[in-house]
């Protein structure tokens, strides 16, 4: 038997060491939040770390297909900058996302300790979905999510729509598996493998053989839907509005980001690595999800009212920006880190300020709640300006550097009308992101709110600052995140 | 030619610069605010008078100045600027107006930090366009005139402004969209056909695009240039946002912001796409022309002074699209020469309604009559700057006009007949509101106490009538640094498409219209 | 000597910038003394730099003074031949005296300074109009005069009427100025350059018929808004708003005839039209004959000599568009001196009558202002065509030269007849209403006369009203050749054959007389009151055309101009941009019923959804 | 043996892996109407349940098929995760349940446009 | 040939068992239905060899799942009929629609060959679905996502306790008088 290489599952391993030492530390221990906090930061930071420190062991060694066993038929997991990247990404998304809504774990009192340890593990299986190199494994990470990420949401049950948002969620998450792991079966028929790299994996299967359509198609569209639910691509993104708005709103920036980052990440190596043959089919339904997402998600953020669900509907329209890129292959990965990479941030940080505005425990966030802000916090304002204005894809911010590689690799594919479709929308997209600065700066406050200070705490002050720092300095100077992107390619062939 | 001290990243960077000095200014001592931000915006005007006067007027079709930094080599995208002829003229433009429309915003006081700030940045927008020659850099200074815009005029602005702000930023923006995919794709055609992705407005100048693919290029390009004119008919949002800006928005606004447009489409639509610039040109003379006497009528019948000049700014802008796609070296002159003096002129126009809105309080014409007599002083001024907008000879706009005319007719003798016509509707429209404005008895009591310009009001106005005598009596200085660029780009088209740029002293069959005639 | 001819146009500008800083501070009577000096230094200069063409022969000078749009060849450059020099002559020599006339006229008014700050400005532009050396400078001067116009003619700002008119002078102005800016195109066009020079040497070899007759015609539109012709002379008799030393100087003297300068200048370019000749004179024989038969109903005694300057400048332009050039331009000079006689005299009886203008009020002033009246009454008999005053032989040259081109041209001399006739009629008619019968003053009108400062000038311009006219008679045609070198590129019509010219004089005279005799008998012997009512008020009102424009051009383009900005700009247009806006919010609203809250039907959405997908994926995959 | 069975059976008349999948197909149907008509979201789940299982069976069949255990050895991951996927999702249906006393999602429609 | 009669026999009783849970107004006859479906099943992965597999099916499956679902049923009284009408416009006729449409779809794509992979090479020891078999590639080369169902589980239990703790207290559990 071969070792297991530690590494790369660090993250996990280290996730769940938390987790579990979390849970034990308030149920046995009888530790407070302070002990929490120090936990998870301490565990959050290592697993970040590990995930890191890689990024330069591949400069030595170059990208790993990791297996047990010795028949090396089936690879698990594999270690490329793709792999690094997205890990890492989705460590310091949901990091961050814990730290500006740790105000909740206070509101929740003992059971803090629990939903700490579930965003812990939440994160270690989004991490496994992005460093899967087989598409059961992935399925594993997905689920190891997804079912957490349910009862996060439906965690405030004080809260009147938290278990409907729960039920929702789960319903159709559950319904968005199955069609997933269906398409894993029929491509598993179609290709005799679930693993994407390897001797026997799916891209060894098509190295030598043309693609055959018919059940390799079926297997593409069900786990493009299946992913496209996750990552909210309409129509399949009912379900977030609906989510976000009921779920507790600290909870909210980790559904909305992390599960974006993970599901792009998976969407990517399933289409650009595994079916990379068949791009002339796929790119094709892809570019029509992506224009129908940005279409949708821009018309119905316009019709709403409450800042959550304006968000969720804008996620939706970003989730089309998103699949723009992914239209190129793999030539549009790079384009798409860097909009996820961006817009994760940006995410965080909006769902942070409403959850300032709203209340951390979830509920309505209504529009006019933002009236006047600039005038009752000045600070808070102006990152929701910069933060609106990068979603908007407004120069000088990050969005619109993101925009630029999205739009640059879809157009490079062939597909400008669907870049026209996606500025255009992004234009009409400006309005709900302006109505938000024309509320905070253009209009006077409520009479009865003026005088009530906007209060947070440190945590989630400094999680805020992170994201708005970060959008506003990778849209001035994107160019070290440009390179770093721009490395972080998948793995090409089927390895070994 | 490379000049060792990167003197455009300083006048571009100045601004910004001087808005995070004046943000760490404490928030109480508002009174500083103003003379420590004039103050600051001088520094480019001083950059840039040291710029125009190290500018080599025989070397005017080459950019000067230039810097290269490459930034990001996948997407091709750097640090690319220099100053040719044409925007040498439009950065002096930019860098005298600013001081000027901060100084005269000595009424604002709300949140008046902000403000500077926000003039700042967009003076660092503004004269970042002008010097930008990768367009996506262009694209991002282009857009970053938006932000500080849509706060002047939403935050600052009078009754309908926020309605006014977002219609302003989304139709820009809609056109800056289609802008946006030009630009990319113009970058992927040159990966396609050099290898490597670029944005340096130099080296895709060496693309052979196809004529289909220019098309829809110039179609972009023309169409985000044409609503920042803005062409006919994409110019509604103008009159609302000039309406409702606080003055130095109006200023900036009608000042530099349109000339954007102009700017864009003489430096990118014409060089980039030569054969559709030939394909559209009767076109956008055609709509420019309409755009002319449409833009003149409904400023006649107009009851707001500021909607008045706002929609006089449709028909003059007119004037320049036309003398641009009449594709001759003197319309074409014309038309950069016309992008100054409108900009003078107007922004002096907008400066006044200012002073005298921030006495009264009431841009309806019919509030006031007879103020000639309470204040000569404005009431002179008013009248030499309008004057000067009809383009009566001997003052700046005159040139820019008469040019801009003749060069057209050698092209589309017709609409150059038709522009033509815009030159009697500017004196209706100016004369008859400074008629109702300005003369007949003092009517309405309000206006009887008003006071007539002050020291720093003169001091606002006085340079722009110098430069407004000036460059009627004298633009050949100006004039010169323009020409070589202007025949540069001329030049260009005739090589690319074989289009030959009329020239003077040629005959043709007239047309039928110009057989009218005689009483 | 460029230096002398700078200096000429030089010191009326600096006089003017004296006075527009320090008017003020200068005020009454130093500004009028400043700029009285300028003007009549200007004109001594003037008569300086001028004499060598008295010699004969002289070509004249161009004085390169900088270059002012140098691609299209423009540059500030004066032209200093016979015509200029005689146009600057006329210009700063009426303008001096005009000049010292108002020194006297508007003592005491508050805009003093003001005044001759804007009478400065206008000698000035009117220099830059007869001194350039090419079509840009000339277009240069013919709008300055136009804002001096302006300016002066809406000096009274105070008074609605008074800026109306100012306005409406300076667009009906403009829109000839449109003919002329298209001319100007052409010529362009044509040549590569807008020179006298290289335009006129090269109209023979470079134009076709065609073309020559656009430009001309379209010089004409220009010259008719200038001159007051047909039909854009509207704005003139409305010029009267304005000070009455302005309307002698701008309206009467000088700037309206800048238009028969122009076409007497272009000469060159008219004569290869011949459609464009006959157009010309057939407009001046119109306006002279239309604006006569109005002349003859006017009550307001400016007015009548507003319709009596388009109608003479009717004349100038038989003159011109008959190719009798030196014709046109002779009786310009000889029309400056007696019709600014005429309305300074008027200007004095105003001033008399404490401003009354109703000839109606009028009446018995011969013995109250013995000097104007000796004086009005010189230029009435020069008007009239009575010889030997000067528009006896101004007029009666251009009318035989009109007859002499035969043809049609003889019916347009008959008309020129006819308008002298009416010219005697209604010039007796004013003289009589005003100085002959009973007083019809208003009480407390105690007439005086005016002071020397007004009176002086008039003498000067009685002087030159009587004699005049012998600087060019059929016999000694000095001014004829005085021009020569300025219109030897055009081949002149030739006056007829001396027994012919003295039976159309005596035609004329005759005319004139038959005149005279009517309106004597009329005023004088039965001492008719002002008439009213009826076919009067129609001439009173200029036929009404003030309103005809106003309801068929003004009246619909204002409704046009306001359907395009409150209709097609406001629902339209922006309607359209505002539409966009509210489909895109109206389909967000609709489409967000949607979402429905069930569970059920957002699964329903997914299934859609991956039927949708499986479709397109099998149908682009080819997996049917 | 009857003859005639016989006869079929020689013929090949064996059950093909792909009925199963066929089968398969017809079953994860009629679990997603399943899921989509009923309103009680026991039920619902139930559906749910019954896709995985039909997707459990094409893995099998297509194990069979190509001779290969990858798919069996994924039908038990399957199991595990619809394990604690039941776990939780009937945990949140008690929730839900003895908050609002239903288990109609029909009647779950608080949050919508 | 039995194979093929056994075959049509499980797999009616597959097919109904899966109509009756869709149809069944009751939710206890829904869990039946089910079971029945779940059972068939196993008999399939007998028939397909997976004879591990199909013991789980029926320990796991039918009998721990659908033990807590029927426990569940019972937990919150729902285990009457209920009332089935649609209320939803068009969600039935699009259900039917859709759902044809998806069957029909796959049949069509998948008609010409249903499976079109090869095999992904030698097993451990053999292919048979032994026990024996399935452990050797469980914890051999799938060890890692072995491990990885620790995390779900974890989380399954976790996130019950979280979603049970009750703190809060509902009228309508009051009223029913519920522990808390």
């Amino acid at each position: 038997m071969n070792q297991i290489a530690f590494l790369p599952i660090a993250a996990e391993i280290l996730l769940l060491a938390g987790a579990v030492l979390i849970l034990m530390a308030a149920v046995t221990l009888d530790l407070g939040r302070r002990a929490w906090a120090i936990i998870a930061g301490i565990t959050l930071g290592l697993s970040f770390l590990a995930a890191w420190v890689q990024w330069w062991r591949l400069d030595d060694v170059g990208s790993q297909l990791h297996y047990v066993g010795d028949l090396g038929r089936t690879p698990m997991i594999v270690m490329d900058y793709f792999s690094v990247f997205a890990g890492g990404l989705v460590i310091a998304a949901g990091g961050i996302a814990l730290l500006g809504g740790w105000r909740l774990v206070g509101s929740l009192e003992k059971r803090g300790a629990e939903y700490v340890a579930l965003v812990l593990l939440a994160i270690a299986g989004l991490h496994i979905m992005v460093i899967s190199a087989n598409l059961i494994m992935m399925f594993i990470g997905l689920e190891t999510a997804s079912i957490a990420l349910y009862v996060v949401a439906g965690f405030t049950r004080e809260q009147p729509n938290s278990d409907e948002a729960a039920i929702k969620y789960f319903l159709l998450g559950s319904f968005a598996s199955a069609v997933f792991l269906y398409g894993i079966a029929l491509s598993y028929a179609a290709t005799g493998s679930t693993s994407i790299y390897g001797p026997t994996g799916i891209t060894a299967f098509f190295s030598n053989r043309i693609p055959e359509p018919g059940v390799l198609l079926l297997g593409i569209a069900l786990m493009i839907v299946g992913l496209g639910f996750k990552v909210s691509a309409a129509p399949f993104h009912q379900w977030a509005p609906d989510v976000y708005q009921g779920a507790p709103g600290a909870a909210v920036p980790l559904m909305a980001s992390g599960v974006k980052i993970a599901g792009f990440a998976a969407l990517a190596r399933v289409l650009t690595v595994g079916f990379e043959s068949s791009i002339a089919d796929w790119a094709q339904v892809i570019a029509a999800l992506a224009a129908l997402s940005v279409v949708v998600g821009t018309l119905f953020a316009i019709a709403q009212s409450d800042f959550k669900r304006m968000l969720a509907y804008s996620g939706v329209a970003h989730a089309g920006f998103m699949l723009t890129a992914l239209v190129a292959g793999q030539d549009g990965v790079p384009g798409l880190w860097f909009y996820l990479g961006t817009y994760a941030f940006q995410l965080i940080g909006t769902f942070i300020i409403a959850s300032i505005i709203s209340g951390a425990s979830g509920g309505a966030s209504p529009l006019d709640s933002y009236r006047g802000l600039a005038k009752r916090s000045p600070v808070l304002a102006g990152a929701l300006a910069v933060l609106m204005l990068a979603m908007g894809g407004i120069p000088l911010t990050a969005g619109f550097v993101g925009k630029v590689g999205v739009f640059a690799a879809a157009i490079d594919a062939g597909y400008l009308w669907l870049a026209i479709v996606g500025l255009v929308s992004a234009v009409a997209g400006l309005f709900f992101y302006l109505r938000l600065i024309v509320l905070a700066y253009f209009n006077d406050p409520d009479p009865a709110l003026a005088d009530e200070p906007i209060t947070a705490p440190r945590s989630t002050r400094l999680a805020l600052a992170v994201c708005v720092a970060f959008t506003f300095l990778f849209g001035v100077v994107p160019w070290p995140l440009l390179n770093l992107t721009g490395e972080s390619l998948p793995l090409q062939g089927f390895g070994l | 030619m490379h000049s060792a001290f990167p003197v455009i990243a300083l006048l571009v960077l100045l601004p910004t610069v001087g808005a995070v000095v004046v943000g760490l200014l404490p928030k109480s001592r508002r009174e500083l605010m103003l003379p420590i931000t004039t103050a600051i915006s001088m520094l480019p005007l001083a950059v840039a008078l040291y710029i125009m006067w190290e500018f080599s007027a025989a070397d005017g079709a080459a950019f000067q100045f230039s810097e290269s930094v490459a930034w990001y080599e996948p997407w091709g995208i750097g640090w690319n600027v220099g100053i040719d002829g044409i925007s040498l003229l439009l950065i002096v433009l930019t860098a005298v107006l600013f001081p000027l429309s901060i100084l005269a915003s000595a009424s604002i006081t709300k949140d008046v930090k902000l403000f500077m700030v926000s003039m700042l940045l967009l003076e660092t927008g503004l004269l970042g366009v002008f010097v930008a020659l990768d367009l996506l850099l262009f694209f991002v200074f282009f857009e970053m005139t938006l932000v500080p815009m849509y706060l002047l005029i939403g935050i600052w602005g009078s009754g309908n402004r926020v309605y006014a702000a977002v219609k302003f930023f989304l139709y820009t923006a809609f056109g800056s969209a289609l802008l946006l995919t030009g630009i990319i794709a113009l970058a992927v055609l040159h990966g396609n056909e050099f290898g490597s992705l670029t944005f340096a407005f130099q080296d895709l100048l060496n693309l052979s695009i196809s004529s289909n693919a220019q098309i829809w290029l110039f179609l972009g390009f023309g169409i985000a240039f044409a609503i920042k004119v803005p062409l006919f008919p994409f110019h509604t949002w103008l009159p609302d946002a000039h309406t409702e800006a606080p003055t130095a928005g109006s200023v900036i606004l009608a000042g530099v912001l349109l000339k954007l447009g102009t700017y864009g489409l003489v430096r990118f639509n014409l060089t980039l796409f030569p054969e559709a610039t030939v394909d559209f040109a009767p076109w956008l003379a055609g709509l420019a022309v309409v755009g002319i006497i449409y833009g003149a009528a409904v400023a006649i019948v107009q009851p707001d002074v500021k909607r008045l000049v706002a929609y006089s700014s449709v028909s003059h802008l007119g004037f320049i699209v036309l003398g641009t796609f009449a594709l001759t070296s003197q319309g074409l002159q014309g038309g950069v020469i016309q992008m100054v003096n409108h900009g003078l002129t107007t922004g002096a126009l907008f400066l006044l309604v200012g002073m005298i809105y921030e006495r009264r309080h009431t841009r309806q014409i019919s509030d006031y009559g007879g103020l000639a007599g309470v204040m000569p002083l404005f009431a002179g001024v008013f009248l030499f700057m309008a004057f000067a907008s009809i383009g009566l000879p001997g003052l700046n706009g005159f040139i820019g006009e008469f040019k801009i005319l003749l060069g057209s007719y050698l092209a589309f003798p017709v609409m150059a007949i038709l522009a033509a016509s815009g030159v009697v509707l500017a004196a209706i429209y100016l004369l008859w509101a400074y008629e109702r404005m300005f003369t007949g008895p003092v009517t309405n009591a309000a206006n009887a106490g008003l006071k007539d310009l002050n020291a720093r009001e003169l001091t606002i106005l006085v340079p722009i009538a110098l430069l407004v005598v000036l460059l009627g009596i004298y633009p050949k200085p100006a004039l010169d640094r323009i020409e070589p660029a202007v025949e540069n780009i001329i030049e260009r088209i005739e090589e690319a498409t074989g289009h030959e740029s009329p020239e003077f002293g040629r005959i043709d069959d007239l047309p039928a219209a110009t057989g009218e005639n005689s009483p | 000597m460029d230096f002398l001819i700078f200096l000429i146009v030089a010191l009326p500008l600096a006089g003017f910038l004296e006075l527009l800083f320090f008017g003020k501070r200068i005020g009454e009577p130093g500004a009028g003394y400043v700029a009285s000096a300028t003007v009549g230094i200007s004109f001594v200069l003037a008569l300086i730099a001028g004499f060598d063409f008295l010699q004969g022969g002289e070509h004249g000078r161009t004085v390169e003074l900088f270059a002012w749009i140098p691609s299209l060849g423009l540059n500030a450059t004066f032209l200093w031949d016979p015509l200029s020099a005689m146009m600057t002559l006329v210009v700063t020599g009426v303008g001096a005296l005009i000049h010292i006339y108002s020194i006297g006229y508007m003592h005491g008014d508050p805009g003093f300074g003001r005044f001759f700050t804007y009478m400065n400005l206008f000698i000035t532009s009117m220099l830059l109009l007869v001194l350039g050396a090419n079509f840009g400078i000339l277009f240069v001067g013919w709008e300055l005069v136009g804002l001096s116009s302006y300016l002066l003619i809406s000096f009274w700002f105070e008074k609605p009427s008074a800026a109306a008119a100012g306005k409406k002078a300076f667009v009906v102005n403009r829109i000839g100025d449109f003919g002329f800016l298209i001319a100007l195109m052409l010529i362009f066009n044509s040549f590569g350059s807008l020179d006298y020079g290289s335009v006129f040497e090269g109209a023979e070899a470079t134009l076709t018929a065609g073309t020559a007759t656009a430009i001309a015609l379209l010089l004409l539109v220009g010259a008719a808004g200038k001159s007051a012709q047909l039909p854009l002379y509207v704005w003139l008799p409305d010029a009267m708003e304005g000070p009455t030393p302005v309307s002698a100087l701008i309206h009467a003297a000088t700037m309206v005839t800048a238009g028969v300068y122009m076409v007497a200048r272009t000469g060159a370019l008219f004569e290869l039209s011949s459609v464009a000749g006959a157009v010309v004179t057939t407009v001046g024989a119109l306006t002279a004959f239309y604006a006569a038969t109005i002349a003859i109903g006017q009550r307001d005694i400016k007015r009548v000599l507003a319709y009596s300057t388009i109608s003479q400048l009717g004349y100038m332009f038989m003159g011109v568009g008959a190719l009798a050039l030196v014709g046109g331009v002779f009786h310009l000079v000889t029309h400056a001196f007696f019709k600014a006689l005429l309305f300074l005299g008027a200007g004095s009886v105003i001033h008399a009558m404490a401003g009354e203008q109703d000839m109606g009020k009028m009446g018995g002033l011969r013995k109250k202002v013995p000097v104007t009246f000796a004086t009005m009454v010189i230029a009435w008999i020069a008007i009239s065509g009575i010889p030997p005053f000067a528009g006896f032989w101004s007029k009666d040259e251009i009318l035989a030269s009109v007859f002499n081109r035969g043809g049609g041209y003889i019916v347009l001399w008959g008309v020129g007849i006819v308008t002298a006739g009416l010219t005697a009629f209604y010039m007796s008619r004013m003289m009589f209403l005003t100085f002959w019968g009973e007083p019809r003053w208003d009480d407390g009108v105690v007439p005086h006369e005016s002071p020397r400062s007004m009176t002086v000038p008039l003498l000067a311009l009685a002087g030159l009203s009587a004699v005049g006219g012998l600087i060019n008679t059929p016999w000694r045609p000095a001014l004829e050749h005085f021009l020569e070198p300025s219109f030897e590129l055009v081949d002149q019509t030739h006056l007829p054959e001396a027994g012919v010219q003295v039976a159309l004089a005596a035609v004329s005279i005759a005319a004139g007389v038959i005149g005279l005799f009517i309106a004597y008998r009329r005023y004088v012997r039965r001492a008719t009151q002002l008439e009213e009512g009826g076919r009067w008020d129609t001439l009173l009102a200029g036929y009404h055309v003030d309103d005809l424009y106003g309801r068929t051009i003004v009246a619909p383009g204002k409704a046009a101009a306001d359907v395009m900005a409150f209709t097609a700009d406001a629902k339209l247009v922006d309607g359209a941009v505002n539409g966009t806006g509210w489909l895109v919010n109206w389909a967000g609203g609709i489409l967000s019923k949607l979402q429905t809250g069930l569970v059920r039907s957002y699964g329903l959405g997914i299934l859609g959804g991956v039927v949708g997908v499986l479709v397109w994926l099998l149908v682009a995959g080819g997996g049917f | 043996m009857i003859p005639l069975l016989a006869q079929a059976s020689t013929d090949g008349l064996a059950v093909e892996p792909y009925w199963y999948m066929a089968l398969a197909a017809v079953l994860f149907a009629i679990g997603a109407a399943g899921l989509l008509l009923r309103r009680n979201a026991l039920v619902m789940f139930m559906s749910i349940e019954l896709m995985l299982n039909a997707v459990n069976l094409t893995f099998v069949a297509v194990d069979s098929g190509l001779g290969s255990l990858e798919g069996q050895i994924s039908v038990l991951f399957v199991m595990v995760v619809a394990a604690a996927e039941v776990t939780v999702g009937l945990a949140i249906i008690v929730a839900v349940f003895r908050k609002r006393a239903t288990a109609s999602v029909d009647e779950l429609a608080g949050m919508r446009g | 040939m039995v194979e093929v009669v056994l075959f049509a026999i499980f797999a009616l009783a597959a097919l109904a068992g899966a109509l009756v849970m869709v149809t069944a107004r009751n939710p206890v006859h829904s869990a039946m239905g089910l079971l029945l479906s779940m059972f068939s099943m196993a008999v399939f992965y007998v028939m397909n060899g997976a004879h591990f597999v199909a013991a789980v099916q029926v320990l796991i499956y039918a009998g721990a799942v659908m033990t807590l679902f029927l426990f569940v049923i019972m937990l919150i009284g729902v285990d009457r009929a209920v009332d089935t009408d649609e209320q939803i416009p068009l969600q039935r006729p699009m259900v039917f629609l859709l759902g044809g449409g998806f069957v029909f779809l796959i049949f069509s794509a998948a008609w010409d060959a249903w499976i079109t992979g090869r095999a992904s090479g030698v097993c451990a020891v053999d292919c048979t679905g032994t026990i024996e078999n399935i452990s050797r590639e469980l914890f051999g080369a799938w060890l890692l996502p072995f491990e990885a169902t620790v995390l779900l589980l974890t989380i399954a239990a976790v996130g019950t306790v979280a979603l049970a703790q009750f703190v809060i207290k509902p009228r309508l559990l009051e009223s029913r008088g519920d522990e808390e």
